[in-house]
């Protein structure tokens, strides 16, 4: 257990852990897949942003604008480290959905000659165990363009099935867009092999990281990907941010999608021409306050450590299939082996329904989430409606699992015992 | 709050042993209602015969209270004159909407006063309704058909 | 002068009037046309959710998801509330940008025999004074759609020039789109005749009230209009939010634009459905934080008083009007009569380039805005090539338009004088 | 800092009375640039002798900053073989992109030094290289045509 990081001292630097939940319960956030706290720094960081600083970045010429300038650019940056990537390769978005709907949008303004055009005949590849968010828009722009779209098809134990890999992404594929982690599963899905199958038709990748970026080191020189999305939301930042990283040479090729002030070169009556990225995809006065949060939340994770972030989820990931695995009726909906899975645990219990279960735990205070997780066809193709979702982050412990697992066996009592006996709970 | 004083005794029973949960054919409207939220779904039969609501029979998957309340909503309104039926589905809106300031009348709507401690929870008041909109739905549709 | 606020009261709201500019002089901001600052009162609602119920809206079965849904819903209504409208029309968005961004990418969704289809032969208007976020969009609508975009001209001294208005919105026109009060020229456009016009031919009414809603009241029924968009940082609202409104009956029969998580009906792999609105236009987690800022600051000026925010900033109008034109040498870029006409100033000083007396004044802490303030072509149109901007706000009085004038003179003296002289500064 | 540390006496000399403010006919190459920001812009015509900058002249609005930096780079280039102007070109944007922390070289950027003040005022430091970088653009369309 030698790589567990300190979690009562990490719970300090986070005010909400302080909240009493239902009469006086202290909180068990098992809900981190949807959305993370947020450290006092991330607070303190948007909080003297407005309070010192607040200007509109790029216009003014004054000196509050140059520091809000310098501050919007230095988070930028820190996003760039992060990523291993360039500062002109990171777009701010308001969130992973808008950076999703960027590109599908970007490439459906493309021009006939564009390496982004789509028409009947191309491909789209997704999977099966996309987020609503890496799916519609891409069905959207299928439908828009004509092109087709299609996907890699998930097995029974909620891996990606591969047999098919070189006949679905094919010659006709043109855009490869995949998730990194299962926000329902928690797989880790084999990006390394997904990349060189799709450069290997040259295919652009894109990749959904809203699960992977703030769990563990994402380099994207070294994954050789094109795209990738997250939110900062899930990575102990604001809300209000997303990020968009591409590669420089295809962000300054691509058809801008918002358009408005701060992203043109030249404007008249009729036509616009565009400045190159990121300000290109960056109309309008940016989420200042959002982006310069979201950087020192970058700063708050480097300086606990990404590598540790990993290992003690991983610990905290082993031991939670262990006991999950221990309760009779429950049945685990994801990879129960702990290798390339995260700490995002889907599960189903005999004779509950998941709305039930959640209810019974939040009663303990204890937060998970219900329901289909915004991968609805995920679900179908499993053959579950909803499952219970219990997903953890670095701030998260041993005693936060050994409360979930009590409060399912509590449940399980509740409403599976003989009435008489429930009514003594 | 314990588990008990918002899944009572009745909910319990009515999930175990669900009423008229059992499509009855030829109906005058059906109704499919989701709860996108969640993926429940629930199909509902409407019979009526004249201005009386002859039968309510339903199928669906979801959680206690939803298919508790569906239950006790088919056996709260079948046999009802429609105007009694809508001013008992009404008050249990109401009931529901209430965010735990209404306990309900149990003169109105029966069995449906269990329900009351789900309007403490916002994100369990649609779970409670999808039976009784989709009566609602139904019963209109069945309305314009006649 | 009965009309006047409390200022030195009000300064005390905003915890920047405590910062210190360029070596410790007070800051004298006039550049809240491009962005305002936030009241602590904002600022604490914002810390709040984060600290005390922080947790991804309308999906998690827990008390922090239903705490943070409530909080975000109470948001949606005290916007509607303010501009006259229902909970269920308005959208929240990042800002302005996307607003205007959502409604012409959702009309350029639409199928054909939807109303809001465009194709040859179909006219936009716009005029020559809007802000490049409602004119880009609707250029590139038009091109997508091979519509027609069409613009009311600008008078001399500022004004739309409304002798052709029933040539210009004529029977082809599906869409108006126009600015309420222009942010470079401070004039409030005549928006119930403009409606009018619109109504007759049958067009959709879409108003750019960036710069009206935050300085006075606007109230969409009363006005007839069909979507309105602004951006609460201009508003003392966080960065990173804005709204639509529109009205519900053609939310509803819009297309979507963001497509994701949570606004949808039902999702298979090949096709989905969607929810009405405003889920149906908010995919993916929402800015939450920033939505309930928002709601907070809309609090905070419904507290002051629209009607006397409104009076303030016309008494701080007439005034500075006066005192501007009483320059030697400087040209007000805009109307000179202070009816219908925000407290918005642009102006140039003879043989002062703009971006020079810029940095005279932010020399004296005073912070105003130089260039073409993203409306080029109506810099095009009025012959020059760039004009420095002053734009108050109900936290500016008399003493700040004082400061500003002083600096002037002082800059023509540097930059105009005889160098000997000037040397003595 | 005082209006006249950032304002030095050369720079509005320059702007009063600009330098090679005149487009000479048939350059080598000619360029255009803006500063989006603002709407300035500057028009330049290169003419080179062999492996020498033969001319540069230009025309343009903008302010005192782009104005007076345009003025004195095209008279320390002028007449200097390009590898030299090139070594000035590239030390006076490290002193401009410097935040302050350099002062300048007289013996290399002239009268550029009075520009380092420039370089704490990040919004002024496109204003103080729109005329270089037309040059270096211009540069390097003038040799690819060699
Ligand atoms: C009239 C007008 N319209 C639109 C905008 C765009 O607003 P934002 O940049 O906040 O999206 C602005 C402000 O920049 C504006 O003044
Ligand atoms: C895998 C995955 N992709 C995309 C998203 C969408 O992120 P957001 O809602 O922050 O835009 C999420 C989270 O909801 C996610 O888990």
């Amino acid at each position: 257990m030698s790589g567990l990081l300190d979690v009562a001292a990490i719970k300090r630097d986070f005010p909400i852990f302080n909240r009493r939940i239902r009469d006086g319960q202290r909180l068990i956030y098992l809900d981190s897949g949807a959305t993370s706290h947020k450290p006092r720094v991330v607070l303190d960081a948007e909080r003297d942003f407005y309070e010192n600083h607040n200007s509109a970045v790029h216009r003014g010429a004054h000196q509050l604008a140059e520091e809000a300038t310098e501050l919007f650019e230095d988070a930028r940056l820190e996003l760039a480290r992060f990523l291993n990537g360039e500062g002109c390769e990171v777009v701010f978005t308001k969130s992973a959905t808008e950076s999703l709907n960027l590109l599908a949008y970007s490439f459906g303004n493309s021009r006939k000659a564009s390496r982004f055009h789509l028409s009947p005949g191309d491909r789209i590849v997704v999977t099966e165990m996309e987020h609503h968010a890496n799916l519609i828009p891409w069905q959207q722009l299928a439908a828009r363009t004509g092109a087709e779209l299609t996907w890699l098809p998930v097995t029974a134990d909620g891996r990606l099935d591969l047999s098919d890999l070189n006949s679905i992404i094919n010659a006709k594929t043109k855009i490869v867009a995949i998730t990194h982690q299962s926000n329902v599963l928690g797989t880790i899905n084999p990006i390394k092999q997904l990349v060189a199958a799709a450069k290997q038709v040259g295919a652009l990748f894109i990749l959904d990281a809203c699960q992977s970026v703030p769990h563990f080191k994402v380099d994207v020189k070294d994954l050789d990907i094109d795209f990738l999305a997250f939110s900062g939301h899930k990575a102990v930042g604001p809300t209000g941010v997303g990020i968009l990283w591409g590669r420089a040479e295809l962000l300054n090729e691509m058809e801008p999608f918002l358009t408005g002030g701060s992203m043109i070169e030249s404007v008249t009556m009729s036509s616009a021409t565009f400045a190159e990225s990121p300000q290109r995809f960056e109309a309008g006065v940016p989420n200042m306050a959002q982006a310069v949060g979201l950087g020192a939340a970058i700063r708050y994770l480097n300086g606990i450590g990404m590598e540790k972030i990993h290992n003690h989820e991983a610990e905290l990931t082993k031991y939670t299939l262990e006991k999950l695995q221990s309760i009779n009726g429950l049945k685990i909906i994801g990879p129960i082996d702990g290798k390339n899975r995260g700490a995002v645990f889907s599960f189903t219990m005999e004779n509950i329904h998941p709305h039930d279960l959640g209810q019974a735990l939040d009663q303990n205070g204890i937060a998970v989430r219900t329901g289909h997780h915004c991968a609805w066809p995920l679900m179908r193709a499993l053959k579950v409606p909803a499952t219970t979702r219990a997903s953890l982050y670095f701030y998260n412990d041993f005693a936060d699992v050994d409360a979930l697992i009590s409060g399912i066996y509590e449940a399980k009592e509740f409403f599976t015992a003989p009435r008489a006996k429930a009514k003594n709970l | 709050m314990n588990l008990d004083s918002l899944y009572q005794e009745v909910i319990l029973d009515h999930y175990k042993n669900p009423l008229n949960k059992e499509l009855l054919p030829n109906p005058i409207a059906q109704v499919t209602h989701l709860n996108t939220s969640c993926g429940d779904e629930i199909v509902l039969n409407l019979h009526l015969n004249g201005e009386i609501v002859e039968h309510i029979t339903w199928d669906g998957i979801g959680c206690s209270i939803s298919q508790a309340s569906t239950s006790v909503m088919s056996d709260l309104l079948t046999g009802k004159p429609i105007d009694e039926a809508l001013v008992i589905l009404n008050s249990f809106v109401e009931v529901i909407q209430s965010k735990g300031k209404l306990s309900g009348d149990d003169e109105i709507i029966g069995d449906g006063v269990a329900f009351a401690g789900v309007s403490k929870f916002p994100a369990r008041v649609k779970c409670a309704l999808i039976g009784w909109m989709a009566f609602k739905d139904a019963l209109s549709q069945g309305l314009s058909k006649k």
